[in-house]
């Protein structure tokens, strides 16, 4: 059985109507057609995602792969768009979809007095466009548009309040910083044109061991092999998209926009492409073991070095974004060690509990009238119930305590990790081990300062309301008191929090041990899929997950993090005064922002001032070109004296000439 | 009609300029609509050339030929490959714009402003259809004419130190090929491209000619080091003017390299590829990061400008040093149509960056980027078509910006990871210099009452911009239709390379 | 060495010191009276050659009518010597040493050797010079012949408009008007006011 | 024997003569002109001796040509002369510099 | 010997304007000051008249008077353009000629045999033609540019130009000498003759030598560097209705005579002509674009551009084939009829008491007049040699005929000071369209409709000869004898 082309066009193409239905015509379809539109855009993909997962699944259907139309035909290449649908993309696309339909719909709540609220729809409906055509590609051409078509929205929407300067800092930063993965993307993408002729991913991964053995000079006399340099380099990509480090620099630095794209873009779906695009190429990263180590190294330190900064932050939103960090970082070491389906697993796990977490803070932070400051929140649960209940379904799941969606994921990591002998594992178990205690910690940091304790606040009824009046006011201080969230709010939480809690536990067979990725995940050897003999369904896993050193590590998080945040606050100020050179690193990030900054930005600035001014206009221009004009000038301006004015200068020069033509004649006579 | 439909291409806007011109200078309503009309006719005469155009075949077409000075043996030879019909019909479509551009932003000696559009019009269609040497030449170096009038006329305080330098400089450079057509004449008696293509030519002689044709083409295009007259003509010539300049005669530099250097002197050509690739390069990175410290809109996007055309002599070069080298026709085939895909796109995305400077120029009457900040409070949609031309200027996917430099990359890599490493380089240099002029302009909270007063774009500059994010939006999503018509002739241009003519 | 060759070569050094003098001398009149000495020494060297009708000419046409012409031009304007001999014996050298390269040049050029081999015809013009050259003048070189008048009828145009001039203020009678002259013409009548009733203070 | 050579050399020397002339007499035009005669004068004896020793006549013919034109010359020259020295009230030509560069 | 009633039908066109010059001297005599237009109109018929006899005149080339005159097609060209430049000489003189009180019958009488000297020049078939002809021109030349005896400038212009062509006169006159002497004839087909039997004799270094004087002599009529120094100071001096005939037709007249010379006379000496002309032609090139950027002086300026245009010139006839002569004659027929443009336009905006011929008196001519402002465009974009202009393709065959003959060194020394020289001309271009006009004063240009109509029709026709320059190519390449 086939999969309906026209099913999946609409797929694709539902939002963007949505979008440039809510973007162009703005005005004439006013708010609510707005978000209807979009809505009823995402929520037909949506449904027919879910249609196709269940005919790949349960249908029976084949995967589809087939070309829309092509891009272009140029001599032997071509490139063309297409879809490729398997339960990889079927699985992407329910969970795009999916968290998107939960977002749009959060959306109206949370922007409901913002004035570009039709723009957001537009974006937002528009990226999740993109962000098909992303999981939908079937050739590295379409997959690149897709890609950079996410990461223009992610700029768009990151800038959303463009007359922040922050934001428009933030957005700027993120794209160029995505450029710079894009740019090994690129190469990657042309180093498989170059090898394999085609860019379809059929025929380059059914012939991906054509590439074992080449070897590409990337220094002369050092011949490099074809695949590593063709994984390093599409893994830079991802370590754009993904904010690995070093390029994550980004990602904290996103949460300049509104909360709904944070879940959605910055959370759930986009930043996870890098995972699906190494996932999906997993038949050329199998090549090569140095590949698969750099993966692994990157992911791990991602994991637990983004984590730690987790701790100190105080904005309710960059702390979710550091555990975003940090968990990518788990699915990318997963990546490493070949674990693909155990990394896609968690990413799945992780888009749902991670947007539940963000649109929990989202709540909040309408609740606080766009406060985002933890110090000045506390004891918010017993006015937004619903909100309190979903964080905790979400920090639970975040932590993998065990039965929830993140615990099957996260500890399939661990152990695969923990299990593999590729070179730099062992650093990499590290690293994810304490990754868990990490996170645990300054997940129910999070959840104590927010929901717990005492009312850091004031009410203070004479300040005026606005929600758009960001930043204006006293930190602290609301215009009533806070409540809970609309309905269109606490209704995606609650969507949510559902499969935050069940999806691991229902798909962990499947997707983990089953066959449930088929051809679509390839593993050369059976180093990630270690568990594979030993599954014994998801509760006793769970049981066992009891007794496994990652929950104790988690159990451990938990109860300082109690102990700190809910019985003794002092002490947190004490420790980081006494650690303070550990705080104040973690503060500043490692430093990543001043010395990128300094480099990069400002060595590009004096670098192109020098050029500029010493090549441009110091040499070419006021050298050799105003240089040789005015020597053309002065020139003329001594030469011109010849002419006196003189008459007997005027025969002087008549006769002199008549002279010199009789000593050349006689020279050349004379010869 | 068709059997002369190049002539008509070429003199229609020519004696319509002139038409425009003896409006006078005082009815200047009536020189605005009899321009845009003849502009609108010559862009609709040029369509019959693309649906006429055999695609397939890639050979010559639309040939008129008539004996022009039997003395020198000079033919008036027209015809069109895929190639020219690709530029010509550019051409025809983006002055049809700059007429419509001009329309509230010009009111000083409208009627000659629009004569001289139009008569550089028919003078470019001239360069791209002229198959003989000698008619190219003349069209080549008339063009410099109206030019210098338009910067000189209308252009800004230092218009005329850009305009002397614009001419000097293209002077500078096309004389020497003069020379060397004249040498060619004298080998083959004939002015004819093809024979010339078809004359055995040592290294030397070759390398010569090559030289000669460099200097020509590399200021027009313009290639490091010779570009800095770009920046200047640009900053100073009116909106109009950049348009042209960046979407139109650029290309001439491109296309010549593809009509005479590569056909005429192939071995030389590729004796020297590594010089022109390097230069290139140089132009891509150099220039990135000189545009990147701009503080003028307009040399901005003139720097950047260069650093785009960089790629069209890269994948030209890279042809070259692919098809020759590796004999690796494929990928020689990618570079060279990525040239030329290069050079559309740009024509739309430069264009309409220069159309967008002049929409706010017109309005403050300023290019510094300092003087504006956060346009997008008071031009929202103004603002998204800025956004959208910058997507484009730095290369994304979906945009016609990103094809061209794709297509050049993937077959750099062809031949060599680290010329495609540097060009790749553009992704990040492209998109920091580009948004970063975007953050500063268009983002941010209104910085002065200049900027708080402004009004959003009318129909008309709509339509204009939205012409040109149509076109690169369509070459973006679907290149196709670009490629398939200049497959052909690409192919048969790489294919001519593979003929050693050095004895 | 025969008669006509020491008649040559005295003539030959007058002609030579001569022209030093009319280049070398102060006053102008002088110089012009030294290059009448010249060109009367030019005759009789052109006399030895039998070339008797030109050696006339050359007396009548320079010594007759154009140094005369310089010499009215030099004493009608009143020239001041002194200024125009400045820088005199400044030149001197230059001019002396541009003059002696150029020798040099011109008489390794000319191949000498070869002329002086050269025999002298018996005189071609048989029994007169004049007519022989009249001959020829008005056959051959009838065309340049008339040039020549034109070429003088130009000089004669040149020279009238360039120097006649009416002077303006000068006072002249013309004849065919004063005859032509009416009687109305002659006296005017002018009515005219009575003495002024108030009187000239 | 009087040879072509010994006219040609003193022709020469004339020419070289008035060479001089005109490289010293800075100033004096109409030193100048006298200079400028002589060089005529070794134009015409040339012609005369050429004619002489080739025994054609055209030399001779030439000369004539050449004596009437100088006369010519020599009245607008001094036609010239005067009206220079009416506008100028010198003929110094050392002070007639009134376009130069 | 004597002469027959062919040869007058020969010179029918000369003895013609000989005699309706005496006409217009007649007439001249006897009409009223302000009746002068009389002379002007009958001067411009004779001389029309004179084309036409010119033109129809289809007889077989001859020789006539014993090989004084002869009669060919490069002659008869040569005349036609002599003519038809003098035409619009005395168009342009007019007005500017009577705003200065100078509009005087003597101006149309030298003008005229001038003319008459030119065309016997060009039909020159002796050395003697050469000399009466070349005096004819030159010593109303003189005359003309003392024209405006009230002017010091004038005078002294006149005084340079008369001692300087006196000077050249002379060099000439030693070079004719010596080639008498060495060819024993004045007649220019048998000099060829015996020049060419006589090669590598020692009658050849003779030759040479007396070539070597030729060569200055010629130089100077061109006013080729550096021999070129009489040049500006007489441009600049003289009144512009002179300054516009004397640089342009003469031109024309100067090739004829070169070219009877060098290829007519002395053909057999290419080598060293060759040579020699081409280092003047380097040396006028550099000096005339040189100099010419720092002039302010418009007619000083386009002085210069005639040295340099004179460099080019030189390099189609150095090249010493018929094909570079025909490049050559074809550069001097557009340079003649560029150079009447040019100096017609200064005539065109002159005024009582107001000359006009600094740069910046052009300034905001494009406000005042967009008409003349381009046809002034035309005439500095054809004189810096753009495309599709008649400038243009005169360079383009000059830069052939100089590659033909292997100067590719001398080619590249030309197209570089080309550049050099396009600056000039487009700073003219730049002050009438770029600068406004310097004062408020946008005074009437003069109401001279033939003025007017002629100027349009010269400037007009730079760029019609310039697209369709064949068939006069081909006249001179058939004129020339050349493929």
């Amino acid at each position: 059985m086939q999969l309906n082309p026209t099913i999946l066009l609409i797929i694709a193409l539902a939002p963007l109507v949505g979008a440039v239905v809510a973007g162009i015509f703005r005005s004439q379809v006013g708010r609510i057609g707005a978000h209807t539109v979009t809505i009823a855009g995402v929520a037909l993909s949506c449904v027919l995602s879910f249609y196709v997962l269940y005919q790949l699944v349960w249908g029976g259907a084949e995967s589809y792969n087939a070309n829309l139309y092509t891009w272009f035909q140029v001599g032997g290449i071509d490139a063309h768009v297409g879809f490729l649908v398997d339960r990889l993309t079927a699985m992407m696309m329910v969970v795009v979809t999916f968290v998107s339909l939960m977002v749009h719909v959060y959306t109206i709540g949370y922007m409901a007095e913002d004035d570009g609220y039709q723009r957001f729809f537009s974006y937002i409906a528009l990226f999740t466009f993109s962000m098909l055509m992303l999981v939908m590609s079937n050739n590295f051409l379409q997959l690149f548009f897709g890609w950079e078509a996410v990461g223009l929205v992610s700029y768009l929407l990151i800038g959303f309040w463009f007359k922040r300067p922050t934001a428009v800092f933030a957005n700027m930063k993120a794209f160029i910083v995505n450029r710079v993965g894009d740019f090994g993307f690129l190469l990657g993408i042309a180093g498989v044109l170059y090898f394999f002729h085609t860019l379809d991913y059929a025929t380059v991964f059914a012939h991906s061991e054509a590439l074992s053995g080449k070897t590409l000079e990337i220094f002369s006399g050092n011949p490099w092999s074809a695949a590593t340099v063709i994984c390093i380099c599409l893994f830079i990509g991802a370590m754009g998209k993904s904010a690995q480090v070093p390029l994550h620099v980004w990602l904290p630095d996103s949460m300049e926009g509104p909360t709904p794209i944070s879940a959605l873009i910055h959370a759930a779906t986009m930043v996870t492409a890098g995972i699906f695009m190494v996932a999906r190429m997993s038949p050329l990263f199998e090549l090569s073991e140095t590949a698969l180590s750099f993966v692994l190294v990157i992911g791990a330190t991602t994991a637990f070095f983004t984590g730690l900064i987790g701790i100190v932050q105080n904005d309710i939103k960059r702390v979710v974004a550091y555990s975003t960090l940090s968990q990518l970082g788990y699915m990318t070491a997963a990546l490493g060690v070949s674990a693909y389906s155990a990394a896609v697993f968690h990413l799945m796990t992780h888009a749902f509990f991670k947007a539940l977490l963000f649109l929990g803070a989202g709540s909040v932070i309408i609740a606080m009238h766009h406060e985002q400051d933890m110090r000045y929140m506390g004891g918010l649960r017993k006015y937004m119930p619903i909100t309190f209940v979903t964080a905790w379904i979400g920090t639970l799941a975040l932590t993998g305590m065990p039965g929830f969606a993140g615990f099957y994921s996260k500890d399939a990591i661990i152990e695969a990790v923990g299990e593999s002998h590729r070179w730099g594992a062992g650093y990499a178990y590290l690293c994810v081990l304490l990754g868990v205690f990490v996170t645990a910690f300054y997940s129910f940091r999070l959840l104590y300062l927010t929901f717990h304790g005492k009312e850091r606040f004031v009410v203070d009824h004479g300040h005026g309301h606005g929600h758009d009046d960001h930043g204006h006011h006293e930190p602290g201080h609301l215009a009533h008191d806070p409540h809970e969230s609309p309905a269109v709010v606490t209704w995606p939480l609650m969507a949510l929090a559902v499969p935050s809690i069940v999806i691991g536990a229902l798909t962990v067979g499947s997707m983990l041990h089953g066959d449930y990725f088929g051809s679509a995940v390839r593993v050369a050897h059976e180093a990630g899929e270690g568990a594979h003999g030993e599954f014994v369904g998801w509760f006793q896993t769970m049981l066992e997950g009891f007794v496994g050193a990652p929950f104790i590590l988690a159990f451990l998080g938990f109860a300082l993090a109690t102990y700190i945040y809910l019985f003794n606050p002092a002490i947190a100020d004490k420790t980081k005064n006494a650690l303070y050179p550990l705080w104040n690193m973690l503060d500043k990030k490692y430093w990543f922002d001043p010395i990128y900054q300094a480099v990069f930005a400002r060595g590009s600035v004096v670098l192109g001032r020098g050029l500029w001014k010493g090549g441009d206009v110091g040499v070419i221009d006021n050298v050799l070109i105003d240089g040789s004009a005015a020597a053309v000038a002065r020139t003329a301006g001594v030469v011109r004296w010849l002419q006196t004015g003189y008459l007997y200068t005027y025969a002087f020069a008549m006769i002199l000439g008549l002279v010199f033509l009789l000593g050349g004649l006689w020279w050349v006579v004379g010869k | 009609m068709m059997q002369s439909l190049l002539s008509i291409l070429i003199w229609l806007p020519i004696a319509g300029g002139f038409a425009v011109l003896a409006l006078g200078t005082h009815r200047a309503k009536e020189a605005r609509w009899l321009a845009l009309a003849v502009a609108v006719a010559t862009f609709i005469v040029s369509i019959p050339l693309l649906t006429g155009y055999d695609a397939a075949a890639g050979t010559m077409q639309f040939i008129e030929q008539h004996r022009w000075i039997a003395a020198i043996n000079a033919n008036y030879h027209l015809g069109v490959d895929g190639i020219s019909v690709a530029l010509i019909v550019l051409t025809t479509f983006v002055t049809v714009l700059v007429v419509l551009g001009a329309w509230d932003s010009v009111h000083d000696k409208v009627n000659q402003y629009l004569a001289a559009f139009l008569v550089l019009e028919g003078l470019m269609v001239g360069v791209f259809c002229a198959l003989d040497a000698l008619l190219f030449y003349v069209f080549f170096e008339g063009m410099l004419i109206p030019m210098f009038i338009i910067i000189g006329i209308w252009g800004g305080p230092r218009r005329v130190y850009a305009t002397l330098k614009f001419f000097l400089y293209t002077f500078f450079g096309s004389i020497f090929m003069l020379v060397g057509l004249i040498w060619l004449y004298m080998q083959s008696n004939s002015w004819e491209l093809s024979q010339l293509a078809a004359l055995k030519l040592t290294l030397t002689q070759q390398s010569w000619l090559f030289f000669a044709f460099l200097v020509a083409f590399a200021v027009k295009v313009p290639m490091w080091p010779v570009h800095t007259w770009l920046p200047d003509a640009h900053v100073e010539a009116p909106t109009g003017g950049s348009v042209i300049l960046a979407a139109i005669m650029l290309k001439i530099g491109g296309y010549g390299f593809l009509r005479f250097s590569l056909p005429i002197t192939p071995d030389a050509s590729q004796h020297f590829a590594w010089l022109l690739i390097a230069l290139s390069l140089i132009a891509v990175i150099y220039i990135g990061f000189v545009a990147l410290v701009q503080e003028d809109m307009k040399k901005l996007i003139a720097y950047s400008s260069v650093s785009h055309m960089g790629f069209v002599t890269l994948g030209i070069f890279i042809a070259l040093a692919l098809v020759r080298v590796s004999g690796n026709k494929d990928a020689a085939y990618l570079g060279v149509s990525g040239a030329m895909v290069q050079m559309i796109s740009h024509g739309f995305v430069s264009g309409a960056m220069f159309s967008c400077i002049g929409v706010i120029y017109d309005r403050m009457h300023t290019r510094m980027i300092k003087d504006y900040g956060g346009v997008v409070n008071t031009m929202p949609w103004y603002a998204a078509f800025v956004v959208f031309f910058a997507m484009a200027n730095c290369g994304l996917p979906g945009t016609s910006g990103f094809v061209g430099e794709f297509m050049v990359i993937l077959a750099s890599f062809q031949s060599n990871f680290w010329i495609a490493a540097l060009a790749a380089f553009t992704l990040i240099i492209g998109a920091a210099y580009t948004l970063w002029l975007v953050k500063r302009v268009i983002w941010g909270e209104v910085t002065n009452d200049h900027v708080a007063k402004l009004k959003d774009i009318d129909a008309r500059e709509a339509l204009v911009l939205g012409a040109f994010a149509a076109m690169t939006l369509l070459f973006g999503i679907w290149p196709e239709p670009l490629t398939h018509l200049m497959d052909a002739s690409v192919k048969h241009i790489v294919d001519q390379l593979l003929v050693v003519k050095a004895g | 060495m025969s008669f006509e060759l020491i008649l040559f070569y005295l003539f030959a050094t007058v002609l030579t010191v001569a022209a030093l003098g009319v280049i070398t001398v102060k006053n102008s009149v002088h110089a012009a009276l030294l290059l009448v000495l010249t060109f009367f020494t030019a005759a009789a060297l052109w006399l030895l050659l039998q070339a008797e009708f030109l050696a006339i000419a050359l007396v009548l046409v320079y010594v007759g009518a154009v140094m005369v012409l310089f010499l009215f031009v030099v004493m009608m304007l009143d020239i001041k010597v002194e200024p125009l001999r400045e820088g005199f014996v400044r030149y001197l050298p230059i001019g002396a040493i541009v003059a002696v390269v150029m020798l040099v040049e011109m008489l390794g050029l000319i191949g000498l050797k070869t002329m002086s081999a050269q025999a002298l015809p018996a005189d071609p013009a048989g029994a007169s010079n004049t007519a022989w050259l009249g001959k020829a003048l008005f056959t051959q070189f009838l065309l340049p012949f008339e040039v020549a008048a034109v070429i003088l009828t130009v000089a004669l145009i040149a020279a009238v408009m360039l120097t006649l001039r009416r002077r303006v203020g000068v006072k002249s009678q013309d004849p065919a008007k004063q005859v032509a002259v009416k009687a109305s013409e002659r006296v005017r009548i002018v009515k005219m006011e009575s003495a002024s009733k108030g009187g000239t203070p | 024997m009087i040879t072509l050579s010994h006219y040609i050399v003193l022709g020469t020397i004339l020419f070289c003569i008035s060479v001089a002339g005109i490289f010293i007499n800075r100033k004096n035009v109409i030193v100048l002109l006298m200079s400028i005669e002589l060089m005529l004068l070794a134009v015409n004896t040339n012609f005369v001796a050429f004619s002489r020793f080739l025994g054609n006549v055209d030399g001779q013919v030439f000369v004539f040509f050449i004596l009437t034109v100088a006369a010519a010359e020599s009245a607008i020259g001094l036609a010239i002369l005067v009206t220079l020295f009416r506008n100028r009230a010198t003929i110094n030509v050392g002070e007639l510099d009134s376009m130069k560069g | 010997m004597s002469f027959s009633i062919q040869d007058l039908q020969l010179i029918l066109p000369e003895a013609f304007l000989l005699f309706a010059i005496c006409a217009v001297i007649a007439v001249d005599l006897v009409i009223k000051p302000a009746q002068r237009d009389a002379t002007h109109w009958l001067s411009i018929g004779v001389v029309v008249a004179t084309l036409l006899l010119v033109i129809i005149d289809r007889s077989a080339d001859a020789r006539g008077f014993s090989g004084m005159f002869v009669h060919d097609a490069v002659a008869r060209l040569l005349k036609v353009f002599i003519l038809l430049v003098t035409i619009a000489v005395f168009v342009y003189a007019r007005t500017y000629l009577k705003d200065r009180k100078l509009f005087v019958g003597e101006f149309h009488m030298l003008v005229l045999f001038a003319v008459l000297g030119m065309m016997l020049l060009v039909s020159a078939g002796s050395l003697v033609m050469i000399y009466v002809g070349l005096e004819l021109l030159t010593l109303s030349s003189y005359a003309l540019v003392a024209l405006n005896r009230d002017s010091p400038l004038s005078s002294e212009a006149a005084m340079k130009y008369f001692v300087l062509g006196a000077l050249a006169s002379g060099i000439l006159l030693y070079g004719m000498s010596m080639i008498y002497g060495a060819t024993g004839t004045l007649d220019l087909q048998k000099i060829h003759a015996v020049a060419s039997l006589a090669a590598g004799s020692s009658h050849q270094t003779l030759l040479a030598f007396g070539l070597v004087f030729l060569v200055a002599g010629i130089g100077f009529k061109f006013g080729a560097a550096p021999f070129h120094m009489w040049l500006p100071d007489v441009y600049q001096g003289s009144p512009t209705a002179v300054t516009t005939f004397i640089g342009s037709a003469p031109k024309i007249a100067a090739f004829g005579m070169a070219w009877r010379l060098l290829d007519g006379a002395l053909g057999g000496l290419h080598p060293h002509w060759g040579e020699m002309l081409a280092v003047l032609a380097v040396l006028s090139l550099a000096i005339g674009n040189v100099v010419a950027i720092a002039q302010t002086n418009l007619k000083r300026m386009l002085a210069y551009s005639t040295i340099s245009h004179v460099g080019f010139l030189l390099l189609g006839l150095a090249n010493g084939t018929p094909s570079g002569y025909a490049a050559a004659m074809f550069y001097a027929i557009a340079y003649a009829i560029m150079s009447a443009a040019a100096f017609g336009s200064i005539q065109l905006l002159a005024r009582a008491g107001f000359e006009a011929e600094e740069i910046d008196d052009f300034k905001g001519l494009n406000q005042r007049n967009p008409w003349y402002a381009f046809v002034v465009l035309l005439v500095m974009a054809s004189l810096a040699g753009i495309p599709p202009l008649f400038g243009f393709f005169a360079k383009l065959l000059v830069l052939k005929a100089a590659l033909d003959a292997g100067m590719l060194w001398l080619a590249i020394v030309a197209i570089v000071f080309a550049i050099v020289g396009a600056f000039y001309y487009l700073r003219v271009i730049k002050v009438m369209y770029f600068d406004p006009p310097e004062t408020k004063d946008t005074l009437a240009l003069p109401q001279d409709i033939p003025l007017r109509w002629v100027l349009s029709i010269n400037g007009a026709a730079l760029l019609f000869l310039g697209l369709f320059f064949g068939p006069l190519l081909s006249w001179c390449y058939r004129a020339m004898g050349a493929g």
